[in-house]
């Protein structure tokens, strides 16, 4: 019966590292349903656009945003972290109204699926490109160290595998190791980018043999082992809140989905897939939590069962919502009022 | 409308490109097996396995691997995975090709391929035209092709060309754009030509890529209302045809330039532009323009189909002119 | 002519933003102790020395830092080395910074400085005008002062705005404008609005940045000759002025449009279509443009003054416009 | 007395190593000797723009041209190449009409100083953007695997300190090492970026620490020390002609000028330029090869002298020639006849 590593530095303030655990696992369980749901959704033609969901991820993601605090720190969610929003504390409805097209979504349906965001909340609304949004978070970070109020914060970046390949991911991991910010970039190499192997995309043995280069600390782990996952995320976590700077987590997993549902991922080998980077994580974390007593079936179920719940009424309500109407929108580009049309 | 669309005619011709010249190769992500976000290069891995090949998601580099790879003598194609993208290989494009045969006089003749404008639900970052931005740039040829044949033809000029290319694919046309044959028959025409796509007399609707097809909806509303309109697709934007232009707006002394890119600046600008200082005495009325309202592309299919012209407003716009 | 230069404007607004706001922050390549590239930030890291920072040579993330700055309530000035590097930080300025707002609702008040335009020997990529690719993207306000109280006042109001703005410094005016005061005593207009420099009837010339003073000196020179021209100062690029631009056209008749830019759309596109679309009936002749050369800006002196207009080219071009 | 390190694998085929050093040595004589003229030139006000030295760098520069053969090999040149050119077999010529703006130039006035090149003879023509010329060198190398013609060939690209910042940089080391083509990149960390210290540039230990987060192997040198720095970049040139993929060499040496010929660079601190990585490499260089017997007195100022008159004959003939005309300048800017003005 694997034992549960327990590390204190892993609990925020008073927290026990058995509730973090729980709370990351309960943020996954969340999060799974909901990008089940969508996925039907998507399937059933109800969603405009793409769906990208992060099966496989869950545990890294929910992992990320347990060890932050919601209008504290600071979470570039990227493309599949719907388990790291949940667990952040990203209402439920941003993720269905964005998706359904309701006006009332955070950004009104002029973006939608995943490019959501509250940034005076700490979650930057991610633009496309890849990489992107690594200096975003560092300059958000500079921004409180000079606003005289960065002390006890952290400012966590998601990234794939693929976006290490851009210059925008590197300029940021550059600058923000020369300023010193409190910055965790989890990089999770989920063994593909669209379609492109890792063989293709980058020759070191890991990426997270790039850290050294920046002059900070790097970390490596198992992507699908929650409680191993969530102890390096904490670790590194820490080490940066507590002045360390930043810090390169990499886990390492495999996309259980498609790079969107439009995607059958049949170019993903059959033996990654029985690999042990192929588990899923959800598998593994339920085993772990079972195991180890800290919680019951009875509760496992109960917990899927509010989780199916919620979907559902986000689901519901984001669908009774108007979408937008062109008419009443302002078309407003600039938030300078003294900005006359152009 | 027959069975090969605009979406096969870019694989056809990058097909036949490297079929009939070894100094082609393809670069780009997901262009190897997986055949390409698109599918623009399904199979072609498979055939020439030395010369499709996946790339890093590193726009900048790419753009600047294919430059050097030009020099030394070869005709890379690259494949953006949405136009949007090429921001980030921007530098390399304007300032690495763009320049590279007026300061050494020796050619970097690259295609990149630029999988362009809006389709439902893509939101800010899947749906830009940057025509506008890359024309400004002396060097860099760009075209815009809006039909099936000039989706073939057009890319193998590119090819050909020995300067760098963009060659701006409507996303939109990929699958809906339909013809019976990849050649239409009659000879290509050469780089930098318009085409009067429909013959009118009551004013002339300039357009490119998508649009023209929103134009031409347009005129077959208005000639239900008893105007002819014509049409001319420009085909290439840089080097932009001012002659076609102005001979049409001598037939019907009207104009209104279309384009689905932002309103500042951008091909109708220039259009207009050109239009009144060399063809003036040829205008009964003020030339206008119809473009995408000044915001980021909208996700919101209500709020898209409000954001870039349309046969409606196209239609409103032209019948405004007549009145002018 | 006093001694205040317009480079010195340029350092006295970030003094007197750095001393009276404490949201401001500058951050650039060697803007520190060194005091940048040209000086503009001389002496302001002592005053100030958490908030004048030395960037590594990262303009993506310079950019993508200053956009995350600003979401937390800051307001970052960033200095480009040269306006040609900002091509490096494209994506995170038309992308990141300018969609923002539309996006989410919150603004990303970033002010980007970019040392622009043209001066002997400087070649191709360290004399170019960006403000057209820049202007084409919704979201960005681009300023261009011209005289040494604009340099200052705007770059005041730049900072204020709640918008990205695209600071665009002209390099040839760094050192030889030069002026009595800061401040000319009037109320700086608001932004987004164009200044008549010179009043005149025979026909109007628009210009911006340092082609005002070009266009000046060649108003100049056809008063000799009896003319009397009226100069337009754009200012701002975006939002543009059109207003101001045909109230003046209806008093010549007559518009040539200005500019140090590449000619392929841009400035010149923009204002002549406008005048066009909307003040047609107001022109007794073609409206005219004047740009750039189509080829990268040449490096040779002899090249370069033929390259971008000049008085003498103006002048001609004026004569030219006074004859049709 | 030193000894001279000794390697066979520095030899380009039957070349020997005492021979090679001298080779390179001539040619930081001849940079040296031409950028102290090109200096002068600037002081006394007859350049027209800016003019960018390597005083300090020369050894390092001069190395990587002499591992190359012209029309053969790759080298990109950057800001401070004049010895790498000279090694590489650049024609004087080249630098004195880039800098006095004859029309016989390579570039015929268009583009200036140190941004010339021959890409026909394999020097492509740098662009200003710093880090952008790496993978146009790894372009060149890709078009020469598809031709069939890459075998013994390698590509040099020169860059520094300040450039291993940009994007640029990291994707080209990145695409060339998943392409595992021959390109050797020398970074010379000559301690500043234009006024900018290394501690504002990166965190790293050594920027040397790059290389395991690209996959490649990574040397680094003393770039003051002639035979030291021969044998590394030798070593690397040979490792990656004999398939070895990418290689990564940081040479650290101090920038024994200023930026560009109008800085003072009063910047760089004393005790800086009184230490060890300030020496200058030309001195410890004529030391090396005087002392090992490498070379005489004589022959030193014979070399010397010869490398005076050489200056003195390119930047006459230079100043002879015309300038360009605008009136005759086609001002062509596309290659294909076939596209109309625009
Ligand atoms: C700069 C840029 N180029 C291309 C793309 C298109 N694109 C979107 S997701 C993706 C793959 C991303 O792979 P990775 O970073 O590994 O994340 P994952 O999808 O595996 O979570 C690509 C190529 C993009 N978004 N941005
Ligand atoms: C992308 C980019 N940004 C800024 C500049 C301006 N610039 C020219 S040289 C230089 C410093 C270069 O430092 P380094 O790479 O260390 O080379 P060194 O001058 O020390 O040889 C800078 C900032 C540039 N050329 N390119
Ligand atoms: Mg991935
Ligand atoms: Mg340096």
């Amino acid at each position: 019966m694997p034992e549960l590593e327990r590390d204190s530095k892993a609990a925020i303030g008073a927290e026990t590292w058995e509730s973090q655990l729980r709370r990351t696992f309960r943020a996954m369980v969340v999060a799974r349903t909901l990008e089940s749901k969508l996925s039907s959704l998507y399937k059933a033609g109800k969603i405009v656009g793409g769906v990208y969901i992060g099966p496989g991820q869950e545990a890294i993601s929910a992992s990320i945003g347990s060890c932050l605090s919601w209008d504290h720190d600071i979470f570039s969610a990227l493309i599949r972290d719907q388990a790291g929003r949940t667990a952040f504390g990203e209402p439920m409805l941003d993720a269905t109204r964005s998706y359904l097209g309701s006006v009332k979504g955070p950004s009104r349906g002029r973006d939608g699926n995943i490019h959501r965001g509250r940034p005076h909340n700490g979650l930057p609304a991610m633009i496309s490109h890849l990489g992107a949004m690594v200096s975003v978070v560092a300059g958000m970070l500079l921004a409180r160290r000079i606003k005289g109020c960065l002390d006890g914060v952290v400012g966590a970046a998601s990234v794939g595998d693929g976006a290490s390949s851009t210059g925008s991911f590197h300029e940021a991991m550059n600058t923000a190791a020369v300023e010193k910010l409190p910055l965790v970039v989890v990089l999770t190499n989920n063994q593909f980018a669209y379609s492109t192997p890792t063989d293709r995309q980058f020759a070191c043995k890991s990426l997270v043999d790039r850290a050294v280069g920046y002059g900070v600390p790097g970390y490596e782990v198992d992507g699908t082992d929650l409680s191993a996952t969530l102890r390096v995320i904490s670790e590194a976590v820490s080490n940066a809140r507590e002045g360390g700077g930043p810090q390169l987590v990499v886990a390492n997993a495999l996309r259980l989905s498609g790079h969107g549902e439009h995607d059958d991922a049949s170019y993903v080998p059959e033996e990654l897939r029985n690999s042990p980077v192929g588990r899923d994580c959800m598998e593994v974390a339920e085993q772990q939590l079972l195991s180890t007593g800290l919680i019951t079936d009875a509760e496992l179920l109960e917990w899927k069962k509010e989780a199916a719940e919620e979907v559902q009424a986000a689901v519901a309500q984001a669908q009774k919502e108007p979408a937008p109407d062109p008419f009443a929108d302002d078309w407003a580009v600039y938030a300078s009022t003294e900005i006359a049309p152009v | 409308m027959g069975e090969i669309t605009y979406i096969d005619a870019i694989r056809e011709a990058q097909h036949d490109l490297l079929s009939s010249d070894e100094r082609v190769f393809i670069y780009g992500q997901d262009v190897g097996d997986f055949g390409g976000a698109f599918k623009a290069t399904q199979g072609l891995k498979k055939l020439f396995p030395d010369r499709v090949l996946d790339s890093p998601i590193s726009e900048d580099a790419m753009i600047g691997l294919a430059v050097g790879a030009a020099l030394e003598g070869m005709r890379p194609i690259i494949e953006m995975q949405f136009a949007d993208f090429s921001s980030v290989g921007f530098n390399q494009i304007v300032n690495q090709a763009a320049t590279q045969f007026y300061r050494t006089g020796v050619p970097s003749p690259i295609t990149v391929r630029l999988p362009s404008g809006g389709t439902p639900g893509s939101g800010p970052f899947h749906s830009q035209m940057m025509e506008s931005v890359y024309a400004y740039y002396p060097g860099l040829v760009i075209l815009t092709p809006a039909t099936v044949a000039d989706a073939y033809s057009m890319l193998i000029e590119s090819v050909a060309l020995d300067d760098p290319v963009l060659y701006l694919e409507h996303k939109f046309l990929y699958r809906w754009l339909k013809a019976d044959q990849l050649k239409d028959g009659k000879d290509p025409l050469p780089i930098g030509h318009a085409r009067v796509v429909r013959a009118g007399k009551h004013a002339t609707v300039v357009a490119y890529s998508a649009m023209v097809h929103e134009a031409l909806r347009a005129a077959d509303l208005l000639a239900l209302e008893g105007w002819e309109i014509e049409v001319v697709d420009l085909r290439s934007v840089k080097p932009l045809d001012t002659d076609t232009v102005i001979a049409s707006v001598a037939r019907t002394g009207r104009l209104l330039a279309v384009g689905e890119a932002f309103p500042w600046g951008g091909v109708t600008a220039e259009v207009v532009s050109r239009v009144t200082s060399d063809g003036f005495h040829l205008l009964d009325a003020p030339p206008q323009r119809l473009n995408s309202r000044d915001t980021p592309v909208p996700y919101h299919p209500n709020l898209w189909e409000a954001h870039r012209p349309t046969l409606e407003s196209i239609a409103a716009a032209i019948r405004n002119l007549l009145q002018l």
